[in-house]
């Protein structure tokens, strides 16, 4: 057993525990604040030290292949380290203010990401699986805590039914691909030709159903709009952006080494389920008077555009898809860091709360700006270099439909990112003065959020800086 | 001397043009300045015209040997659009007319404008259309004569519209240039199918490359174009159909109608028919119609004129019946005889209308010629001056008018009966509403209120010079032989037919006979024979309707399909965008619906999708089953 | 593969007192879709959770059944099982707490009450 | 390396920008006059550029490479030749223009100058550009900060503003949208390692590309680009737009950006698809005949002055169309120099429009009377642009609109004669308007209207010395793009026997 | 504990046993399998349609004991005492807990289920899935060869310390934050 191929997941697991020690260690009462520094230092830190974890060569393997810490797996830590560490320095206020567990908070924050990471590094079904319940447990959680809204009870109670549902039918999934597979490993699996019986592909499409639950792709979308509204606005942004891509890396690890050669009997699917994605999660969202619900519907589309790129089924469409899941963490660290402020501050995330912000937060206007045009793909943001990626490998691989669907949708999204913008820019009605006051920032989220507009625009403008990343960790499966 | 002329005949045109910018730019609101700076620069451009005369006279510059300069003005693909001046005979005579009537209008207007405070602009746009009006003459080809030709269209419509604080003058100069600007539709299709079939726009080489062409592949486009083109002159030179715009103009100060409508702008379509005559004259039809519409367009005219009341407006019909003379001259082969009557005709046009500008101001604006009477006594000169260029365009020899006109009816008498008997007819009728104009406004009792003096010295003069014009220009031009001067094919002998002639003189006399006893005699009533006309004098007072029919047509074909397209623009055309974004908004809702909080719908569409997905497995299953068998 | 146009009694009969793995696949599907089922109309959060916990079961069943019948080399289909309990039984406490959690605001823990986030 | 002059052009607005973020929002005179600074910078290089031009030599000049993005084989590569430089000149003149035409906006000043300079750099960008990617970078860079500038500072007449801003914003995204569509599959069938556009022509024009794949993309090209020049029946964005946004914005809309539509038609979709652009060329004429009559006649009966040149510059933008359909060097450089004349023109409409608007709050024809007795300077810039719209000689848009004529007669001789009667309809509601607008009898309520000066001037004396300078000396404007399109020869020479949609032409 | 079980053990075994003498092995195991299954499913049908809420609790206890029962039968002995414990154990009260403290009133009705209309469409969708599982059950042709895995609870044990330690670790982590996790709901909801 080689435990530096699990380093990343003890660190974290080390953050946690201190984390609560931490918090039980402080009087009741007291802040929470320092909880959070050394949440966010740790994080911090981790990151840091992933960061000298690329190689060359060889991955390191905790037992028999089971556990990868190849670079794929690296670059999808990272996207979630970074998520969560800026989503807790965004958060910082939002929580003390907001949420009535703080200390407990970071901790549930730091299981998911130990799910995240587990799941990432996955090989075989049984630990892809442990990580995910970890995670999605761990974000039932943090779904409800906002325990002064009954909204985010709400949220709660429907993400555990749905959530549950997905389980079982992922258990399903698994228990038949383990009948026709003949093991849990993914690189057993591959290899077993009774995976084309009727039982394995059933199992196989029963446990991309569990995956794409997590990806909200439609038609297995239904629970993101009520759950993105009704949580903690934080969790909300981890869910678009962290959980999201951690069903993402896991779903194309299984598909290319679990299920390497179901291409022909998968890709029509994920063609469609892409397409469905890309055009019900753009209309679905173009009503939406609530930012958030509006972010979830968005999210289902964006799903959509990531399921592109990996419907290429090579080398460029994953680069694209990872490329695309990597801006998607900045832009919805801008917009989530704006809703955060807004929330605590105005006590609500709708378009009306929003009102008015190019007066009262300038910065914060153009932060959010910045990053809906990023989700919708428009240059200079990272999303029109993604958006590029993605299409030019689906493109390049004759789904050329796919590509139409995909640009057409996204200038529609166009349509009601701006609306968010008119909110924010457009002139004051009478009765609405008080909303040019000027709103009290936080620095550090407006650190954060700057921080996040300023790498959407580097990548916009020099997609290069990630691509080699992406290029990196892409070259895992063409091993 | 003659040599410098020559050489520097671009500046002809450049030197008004300097004067407008330095009006323009400058001293606009210092009245006395800008007239001395026009009217120096006039002197000059007139000075090098009559230079370019002289060494057309002195220099065998012939109407078949130009002399040309030419510039690239710009080069587009392999076609090069050149600027130029190209001096003949025709040239000459051009330059002379254009530049001693603008000089002498620039002078008269000192004192007309005495009072406005405009005249800077006043003078800067006259300024602008002697430069232009030059620059079209000295024209090397199609392109520069259209340029040019479009140019003087703007000044004339900033002129007539110089009162633009008047609807009247607003309106008409608006119509002005939209009429001509059909006109120069046509004619631009067909500059343009000259450029594409013969790949040159000069006169010059054109008039090389025709013969060749036509012996080769025949008229039929030619036809075409040669049509085309005439529409051109159609509205410039106010022929029938599109002639309503010039009687309108004369809401534009006098010396402008003088200048513009009468002596040089309005015979440009003239000039430019001259100008290709090469082209017009190798295509019989095409002559058929120019001479038609010449004729009728005389004739048709004249009708109008002699119904009318408001002093310009009669001398604007005389103008288009004038210009039917000279088109129809054209039409019936006689270069020479159109340039001719032409040159006598800006000459005798011009003054009356100087004199009825100077009887205008002194009436204070009143243009109503029955209100006037007994101006004789009041205006001594101006009745002289206006008494000349009467007898003059009425054909009395041996005023200038006589001889050019003369020319015309032999011209058409040679080609064509009823064009020549159409011909006499107008000249009986001219003879007639011009005499009834004399009489009327300068004969009978003076009017008791009537507050008219004789003009200041300014306006004076140059009615004088022109009154001398129109006595000499006609005879002068006979005897120095004008027609071996400005001719098309052979040249034409000079010679008067003295039955025509005495024709002509004889009808003149008799309608200035019948004139004399109706309106200033009064021995029949002018009204009482207007009731007997009945149908005839309504449709010649309201000018048959011509300007009626195309308000309807305007306000059909134009204000109402607009109206229509712009109905369908905001309801199909936008409403196809309206409509799709509002489908798309109604989807969103209605895909909405589905989410309606109810979790275990939320399962129940999750299973859905895990049901159609195992469905589509079991399919593919079953069918690799078929395939494999039990190989597994 | 069977054609169901040419069964036999006899082949129905050998089939059905033959235990093997399809039995209790499809015994499992059965049981899941009782799961499912009620998931789907039953109106408190408790009973759906139930539920939940029936469709789980069913799967475990699949899972060692396949352990079970199949030439497996290790026992990791009974490991699933066990960690599917495991999980099953972290979801319900924590949906357990949250049916508390949600009765203090809103006084019910109908499922088809909670629609106040919807569109 | 020489001194890279386009990359000050094209950074200097963003280094503005950025400044103008930097300052208090008080501080408006600094803001304009960094503004203001920066455009007559940008706009002295470009003059430079345009004169230093080495026409004889021809071809890309004052070129810069970098490479950018190598696993997509994008390059920073900028450059200009005859075709680019006078739409780069456009656009700084104009620019500069709209700088002096928003002098007096004193509603979130900041806010304004910060996104003007934005907009103008991001048009810069797409002249500009060598290579496809940053074209398209800079092309829908625009279109945002022009839907906030309509959102704050534009005005709501017929339709809403807010309506009128969506409605470009997305029409225009849609159009892209396609263009993005047969940009990347353009990209793919020539090898997939390019977005240089010459390497692109280069595989166009070698037949790398075959025949239907051009048809296809060639059309996608132009759903996305006939939507920018608004050719019909995607038209219906441009006058609601122009009404509902402020004259800066209308400036650069009408004046440039529409014209990237004309300048992608014939950098990419001539250069790179010559098979495709000829297969479409009848019926790209066919509707730029449609646009020039169907838009005359709609600007007759509108009663907004912004209705009216907004409906005239989607009548003009049809001989631009018909000037490229026609696929020869004449007919091409007609477009293109048309494209200039009327980008000019329009911004010089436009920014007399708000002047009016801005001081009388009045833009509807009816109401406004008799402004020539106030106004006279104003006056002068109405006339100049209408009589210019018009087609007069000696001013900027005859020589372009005559040679879109010759170019096209022969090839679609029933949609150029149409498209040639539409003069007479120009003149038409052109001289209606002013006529009604300027002239008639003295208005007392206009008597307090200040004439222009001082900054409001700018506009007019700038615009005015190009409309006329051109117009007197066409060659210093034909003689540039001459030596752009000269080198189309001989494509165009080859593309002239290749299939076209409905045997080529009616 | 252990003593019901090794007692359940011995009887199911032991009759499993006693067939295999009695040469009548398929029949009796089926029987016994049918009567498994029966409680099984018959408990699992009355969970979705008893109208009181406790008694579906307990017959999801039964529904979870047959199941364990069909556990063993599969020589699954560690998964069947888990089973019993697990769910026919903790989960079961556990839910029975927070069936008490949630609902206080009237128990008869206290489980009531959709309108006619949702149980149609349930029935629909519940049905597609056992359709569509049942197919691909039947429609797979699987070689069936029983390997005996062996003491099952010494195999997982190997695999739970060697192979899957991690998931395992995984595990232990998830079980703890669930626990955090409800007592700051629970507790939250009591503060309240």
């Amino acid at each position: 057993m080689d435990f530096m191929a699990v380093q990343t997941e003890i660190l974290i697991l080390l953050l946690l525990l201190s984390t609560l020690v931490t918090d039980l260690a402080m009087a009741k009462g007291a802040s929470r604040r320092p909880v959070a520094y050394l949440t966010a230092a740790g994080l911090a830190a981790i990151l840091a030290h992933t960061c000298g974890l690329y190689h060359e060569g060889a991955s390191p393997v905790f037992y028999m292949g089971l556990f990868l810490a190849d670079n794929y797996a690296l670059f999808f830590k990272q996207l979630f380290l970074l998520g969560m560490v800026f989503t807790v320095l965004f958060s910082l206020d939002y929580v003390e203010r907001c949420l009535p567990h703080p200390g407990e908070f970071y901790s549930l924050l730091l299981s998911a990401l130990l799910g995240m990471c587990v799941m990432a590094s996955a090989n075989d079904f049984l630990t892809a699986f442990t990580g995910l319940e970890l995670m999605t447990v761990s974000f039932y959680i943090l779904v409800g805590f906002r325990l002064s809204s009954a909204d985010s009870g709400e949220a709660a109670v429907k993400y555990l039914i749905v959530g549950a549902g997905s389980t079982a039918v992922m258990l399903y999934g698994i228990s038949l691909v383990y009948g026709a597979g003949g093991s849990l490993d993914f690189a057993a699996v591959s290899r077993n030709v009774h995976l084309f019986t009727a039982v394995g592909l059933a199992g196989v499409v029963l446990v991309m159903a569990g995956f794409l639950f997590k990806l909200s792709a439609i038609p297995f979308h239904m629970w993101a709009p009520d759950v993105y509204q009704g949580a903690p606005t934080p969790v909300t942004a981890l869910l678009a952006m962290a959980s999201k891509a951690a069903g993402i890396a896991v779903f194309m690890r299984v598909i290319f080494t679990a299920f390497p050669y179901l291409g022909e009997f998968m890709l029509p699917l994920l063609k469609t389920i892409a397409a469905l994605s890309m055009i019900g999660g753009n209309l679905l969202a173009i009503r939406q008077t609530d930012v958030k619900r509006m972010l979830a519907y968005s999210s289902i589309a964006q799903a959509g555009y990531m399921m592109a790129g990996i419907v290429a089924a090579d080398y460029f469409g994953m680069k694209a898809a990872m490329f695309y899941a990597m801006l998607y963490v900045f832009a919805n660290i801008g917009a989530f860091a704006v809703l955060s402020v807004v929330d605590a501050e105005r006590g609500g995330t709708s378009r009306r709360h929003v009102t008015g912000l190019s007066q009262a937060a300038p910065m914060l206007a153009a932060v959010m700006t910045i990053s809906l045009l990023s989700m919708a793909g428009i240059p200079p943001t990272a999303g029109f270099a993604g958006k590029i990626y993605i299409f030019t490998a689906t493109v390049e691989r004759g789904n050329l439909w796919l590509a139409v669907i995909g640009f057409v949708m996204s200038m529609i999204s166009v349509y009601y990112y701006l609306q968010v913008t008119k909110a924010m820019y457009r002139d004051l009605e009478p009765g609405e003065e008080t909303l040019a006051e000027p709103l009290p920032v936080p620095s550090v989220a407006r650190a954060a959020a700057l921080v996040s507009a300023a790498a959407t625009l580097a990548i916009g403008i020099c997609p290069e800086s990630l691509a080699v990343l992406t290029n990196f960790a892409s070259q895992t499966f063409m091993q | 001397m003659f040599d410098f002329a020559l050489t520097h005949a671009w500046l002809i045109p450049l030197l008004p043009a300097l004067a407008f910018l330095i009006i323009g730019l400058g001293t606009r609101r210092d009245k006395d300045a800008s007239a001395k700076i026009a009217i120096t620069f006039s002197g000059l451009s007139f000075l090098l015209a009559l230079g370019v005369l002289g060494a057309v006279i002195t220099r065998p510059i012939v109407m078949a040997d130009p002399f040309v300069m030419k510039t690239l003005w710009a080069k587009v693909g392999d076609i090069e659009l050149s600027m130029g001046v190209l001096v003949d005979p025709l040239t000459a005579m051009m330059l002379f007319v254009v530049t001693t009537v603008a000089l002498l209008v620039q002078i008269y207007s000192v004192g007309y404008m005495a009072h406005d405070p405009g005249a800077g602009r006043f003078f800067a746009f006259l300024s602008l259309f002697a430069a232009s009006m030059l620059g079209l003459v000295l024209s090397v080809n199609f392109m520069q004569m259209y340029a040019f030709w479009e140019l003087v269209g703007l000044c004339s419509y900033l002129l007539i519209g110089f009162y633009y604080y008047k609807d009247s003058a607003r309106e008409a100069a608006k119509k002005a240039f939209i009429t001509t600007r059909i006109g120069d539709f046509g004619m631009l299709l067909g500059i343009l199918l000259v450029q594409l079939t013969f790949g040159t726009m000069d006169f010059v080489e054109l008039k090389t490359l025709l013969p060749t062409y036509i012996w080769e592949t025949g008229g039929g486009i030619l036809t075409i174009i040669a049509l085309l083109l005439f529409i051109g002159p159609i509205g410039k030179s106010g022929q029938f159909p599109l002639h309503v715009w010039l009687p309108d103009a004369m809401e534009g100060p006098t010396p402008v109608s003088a200048l513009i409508h009468a002596a040089t702008m309005v015979v440009a379509g003239v000039y430019l028919v001259g100008r290709a005559y090469f082209l017009f004259s190798a295509l019989p039809v095409v002559l058929e119609v120019i001479a038609w519409v010449g004729g009728f367009t005389a004739f048709f005219a004249a009708t109008i004129a002699v119904t009318q009341r408001p002093f310009k407006r009669i001398l604007a019909y005389s103008t288009i019946s004038q210009l039917g003379y000279m088109m129809l001259a054209l039409g019936v082969g006689s270069l020479t005889a159109s340039m001719f009557h032409l040159m006598t005709h800006a000459f005798f046009k011009a003054l009356l209308f100087l004199c009825a500008g100077a009887v205008i101001e002194a009436m204070h604006e009143e243009a109503d010629i029955f209100k006037m009477g007994g101006l004789r006594e009041r205006m001594p000169v101006t009745f002289r001056c206006m008494a000349i260029g009467v007898l003059a365009i009425a054909g009395v020899p041996p005023l200038a008018g006589f001889f050019s006109k003369d020319a015309i009816l032999a011209a058409a008498a040679e080609v064509s009966l009823p064009l020549y008997l159409l011909a006499t007819a107008t000249a009986f009728l001219t003879a007639f509403y011009m005499a009834r104009l004399l009489f009327v406004a300068f004969f009978g009792e003076v009017k008791p209120d009537c507050p008219a003096q004789e003009t200041n010295a300014w306006m004076r003069w140059p009615l004088v010079i022109l009154a001398a014009l129109s006595v000499v220009s006609g005879a002068w031009g006979h005897f120095a032989g004008f027609g071996e001067w400005i001719f098309y094919g052979p040249v034409g002998e000079e010679h008067i037919d003295w039955l025509i002639a005495g024709t002509s003189v004889a009808l003149t006399a008799v309608a200035f006979y019948l004139a004399y006893e109706i309106y200033v005699m009064k021995r029949w009533s002018a009204y009482e024979i207007s009731r007997r006309l009945g149908v005839l004098y309504r449709l010649s007072y309201n000018k048959y309707y011509v300007d009626e029919f195309y308000t309807v047509i305007r306000n059909t074909f134009v204000d109402k399909l607009g109206a229509v397209l712009y109905w369908f623009d905001l309801h199909v055309v936008d409403g196809v965008v309206n409509g799709l974004a509002r489908f798309t908004g109604g989807l969103s809702g209605v895909l909405g619906l589905a989410e309606n909080g109810q979790v275990q719908r939320y399962v129940a569409v999750f299973y859905c999708g895990v049901i159609a997905l195992t469905a589509y497995s079991l399919l593919i299953a079953a069918m690799l089953l078929a395939v494999v068998g039990g190989a597994f | 593969m069977m054609d169901p146009f040419s069964l036999t009694f006899m082949d129905v009969f050998r089939f059905a007192t033959h235990i093997g793995l399809a039995h209790f696949l499809l015994l499992a599907a059965v049981l899941f879709a009782i799961g499912l089922f009620g998931l789907l109309t039953r109106r408190g959060l408790i009973p759906a959770l139930m539920c939940v916990e029936l469709m789980l079961n069913a799967v475990n069943l699949n899972l060692v059944a396949f352990n079970r019948y199949l030439p497996m080399p290790d026992l990791s289909g009974q490991l699933m099982a066990l960690f599917s309990i495991a999980v099953g039984a972290a979801e319900v406490a924590v949906g357990v707490a949250l049916a508390f959690r949600v009765y203090r605001d809103r006084a019910t823990v109908n499922l088809d009450d909670l629609d106040h986030l919807k569109g | 390396m020489d001194f890279p002059l386009l990359s000050t052009v094209l950074l200097a607005p963003l280094a503005a920008a950025l400044a103008i973020c930097l300052l208090p929002r008080e501080s408006r005179d600094q803001i304009r006059m960094i503004a203001a600074g920066t455009m007559t910078l940008a706009t002295v290089l470009t003059l430079y550029a345009y004169a230093a031009y080495d026409t004889v030599e021809g071809g890309m000049q004052f070129t810069e490479e970098v490479p950018w993005i190598t696993d997509l084989g994008v390059t920073y590569a900028l450059g200009v030749d005859g075709i680019s430089l006078p739409m780069l000149l456009l656009t700084d003149v104009i620019g500069l223009a709209s700088v002096f035409s928003s002098w007096n906006i004193e509603k979130r000043t900041k806010d304004f100058f910060v996104l003007l300079m934005v907009l103008i750099a991001g048009v810069t960008g797409t002249f500009i550009a060598r290579d496809l990617f940053i074209f398209l970078l800079c092309y829908e860079v625009v279109v945002i900060p022009i839907y906030i500038m309509v959102l704050i500072w534009g005005s709501t007449k017929r339709v809403p503003k807010e309506y009128a801003g969506i409605k470009l914003t997305i029409f225009l995204l849609m159009g892209s949208a396609f263009m993005l569509v047969g940009v990347v599959s353009l990209y793919i069938a020539a090898g997939g390692d390019s977005f240089g556009m010459e390497a692109l022509a280069a595989a166009g024009q070698s037949g790398v590309l075959d025949e239907n794949f051009q048809i296809f993309a060639f059309l996608l090209l132009l759903l996305g680009f006939g939507s920018l020049l608004s050719m019909f029946p995607f038209h219906s964005w441009s006058p609601d737009g122009y009404a509902g946004a402020p004259s800066a914005v209308s400036m650069i809309h009408a004046g440039v950006l529409k014209k990237i539509g004309g300048y992608g038609l014939i950098r990419l979709g001539l250069l790179v698809l010559p098979l495709g652009a000829k297969f479409w060329a009848p019926l790209i004429a066919a509707l730029a005949m449609v646009n020039v009559l169907y838009a005359a006649y709609i600007a007759m009966v509108q009663k907004d002055l912004k209705y009216i040149i907004g409906y005239s510059s989607v009548s003009h933008m049809g001989y631009v169309l018909l000037g490229f359909a026609a696929l020869n060097a004449v007919s091409i450089t007609g477009a293109i120099a048309n494209m200039v004349a009327h980008g000019i023109m329009a911004s010089l409409f436009f920014s007399q429009i708000g002047y009016i608007y801005e001081r009388t709050h009045l833009r509807s024809v009816p109401e406004l009377a008799g402004l020539a007795h106030h106004l006279p300077r104003l006056t002068v810039g109405f006339m100049l642009a209408g009589l210019a719209s018009v087609g007069l000689p000696g001013l900027i848009e005859f020589v372009p609109e005559f040679t879109i004529f010759v170019g096209t007669l022969s090839v679609y001789p029933v949609c150029a004669f149409l498209a040639i009667a539409g003069i007479i309809f120009t003149a038409l509601y052109i001289l209606r308007m002013l006529a009604k607008v300027l002239f008639g009898p003295r208005v007392e309520r206009f008597a307090g209207v200040p004439d222009e000066q001082g900054a409001d001037l700018v506009p007019l004396l700038l615009l005015g010395v190009f409309l006329v300078g051109f117009g007197l000396f066409p060659e210093l404007l034909m003689g540039v793009i001459r030596s752009g399109v000269t080198p189309l020869e001989p494509l165009l020479a080859q593309l002239s026997a290749a299939p076209a949609m409905l045997g080529g032409g009616f | 504990m252990n003593d019901l079980l090794s007692l359940v053990h011995s009887l199911v075994n032991g009759g499993m046993d006693m067939a295999v003498e009695m040469g009548a092995p398929d029949l009796i195991l089926a029987g016994i399998f049918y009567a498994l299954a029966g409680v099984a499913v018959l408990s699992a049908v009355g969970v979705v349609l008893c109208r009181n809420v406790v008694h579906s609790a307990l017959l999801l206890t039964a529904s979870f004991i047959g199941t364990g029962c069909l556990y063993i039968y599969l020589d699954a002995d560690f998964m069947g005492a888990v089973q019993f414990l697990v769910y026919g154990g903790a989960v079961a009260i556990l839910i029975v807990m927070a069936l008490m403290l949630t609902r206080r009133d009237d128990m008869d009705h206290s489980n009531p289920s959709r309108g006619l209309f949702h149980q149609v469409g349930a029935a629909v969708v519940a049905g597609g899935f056992l359709l569509t599982m049942g197919l691909a059950a039947l429609l797979s042709p699987f070689r069936e060869a029983p390997a005996s895995p062996g003491d099952s609870a010494a195999g997982l044990a190997d695999l739970m310390l060697t192979k899957y330690v991690l998931p395992f670790e995984v595990a232990a982590i998830l079980l703890l934050i669930a626990m955090i996790g409800a007592i700051i709901l629970a507790k939250g909801a009591d503060e309240a």
